[in-house]
């Protein structure tokens, strides 16, 4: 389990080579990259800055990786994410989790970008041709998370 | 005394990063700060109004109005993430 | 949309890059790679053949990918499938998905393996120290392709 | 004539990867050329015995009993595909 904060760009494949190497049990590596749009709720977007809480970012990102090590079957994860400026076509985070089986590792990484988005303290500010704006949380990634909810059935 | 961490928005809106406030017996949980704080009234009262989508940890973990306060301890105020 | 079977192995990160690479209306690349295993329904294995029908696996690949299409709004896509000889730890399938948002992205990629599991004919020969034997279909792969049908629901 | 082509297991088990068969008025469909085929006996009775999980695929789409054959079309006979 491995959770990286950083405002340095990351190798996609150089990652998922060093969290899959030398463990032939291995059998499904799922991974997911964010990317930087140049275009946010319809507004063209030129810039980037994200902003984080030290500390706690780490924290909350390893207690979301912990949470689903204990729901699938998992052999590691990785999460990077970055901060700072950042432009339209830049990585912004990687997540991906390694295991026997692809369903566990696709869940997993769904799950762990899921929890990211509505748990984790980032936030985004734009520079749009109106100026710079701080991005408001969309409520469809509370509803992604909140299926994840055992309560509500989605994973019976 | 404990330490107020504000993030994004709210720190811009305040025009503040962080700040100490001393802990009495009428401040002693997460509903009295923001009592406190919301009776400076201007962009105090306009941010933390209730119904705004504040969000606050105590010691790095999500808390709520009834949360306790302990002397020594870092509470952040901040909105909604929007990272990922 | 590409589509390639291939003896070669594959570079993920190069992969990704050339998918994403240049198009700023991005936010989201799902991928998945699946792996040679040293153990498979508790028998060590040595080494693996993958036979396909040249012509049909391309063929069915497309078909698939055109579905996922249809059903996700997607950029691009890409499926490597591997064929010949391979050790464990070898790189075997690569599936790929980008998209303005995380969910067409990561829900299309697992269609793809999910589908491709079940319908591409693609057959795999294992080594075992009681010598070499063909893999038998998995149910649970099956029942995997069988939820995205759209009349059982799992999709509402 | 149409060509029949065998894949994995079963291109093992019969000992042939292709061949061409004559079609006919007893020979015009998938169905009735599982039939002709299992009359060889040993092997092909064994290998497409009624119930054997064999996968049929017609001009390189998958087909079922009732799909009618055409002169010229290639016909696939493999086990559940185990790709991935």
């Amino acid at each position: 389990m491995s959770v990286r904060v950083q405002t340095a760009d990351f190798d996609l494949g150089e990652e998922i080579l060093k969290l899959r190497r030398g463990n032939p049990k291995i059998g499904a590596v799922a991974s997911f990259v964010g990317l930087v749009r140049d275009l946010s709720e319809g507004t063209a977007v030129s810039a980037m800055t994200l902003e984080h809480y030290p500390g706690m970012t780490e924290k909350a990102l390893e207690e979301i990786v912990a949470e689903a090590k204990q729901r699938w079957e998992l052999y590691d994860t990785l999460v990077i994410h970055r901060v700072g400026p950042l432009l339209p076509t830049d990585q912004i985070v990687l997540v991906a989790a390694s295991s026997a089986h692809r369903q566990d590792a696709f869940a997993a990484c769904e799950f762990i970008m899921d929890y990211l988005k509505t748990r984790a303290p980032f936030w985004k500010k734009e520079e749009t041709p109106d100026g710079a704006r701080w991005v408001d949380a969309r409520e469809s990634d509370d509803e992604a998370a909140l299926r994840w909810d055992s309560t509500n059935g989605y994973n019976d | 005394m404990i330490t107020v961490l504000y993030f994004a928005r709210l720190r811009e809106s305040l025009g503040l990063d962080r700040e100490q406030i001393e802990l009495s017996s009428s401040l002693s949980t997460v509903g009295d700060l923001i009592a406190h704080l919301r009776a400076r009234g201007g962009a105090w009262q306009t941010e933390l109004a209730p119904g705004k989508p504040v969000r606050i940890a105590v010691d790095q973990d999500m808390a709520n109005p009834a949360t306790p306060l302990a002397d020594g301890c870092e509470v952040a105020l901040f909105p909604p993430v929007t990272g990922g």
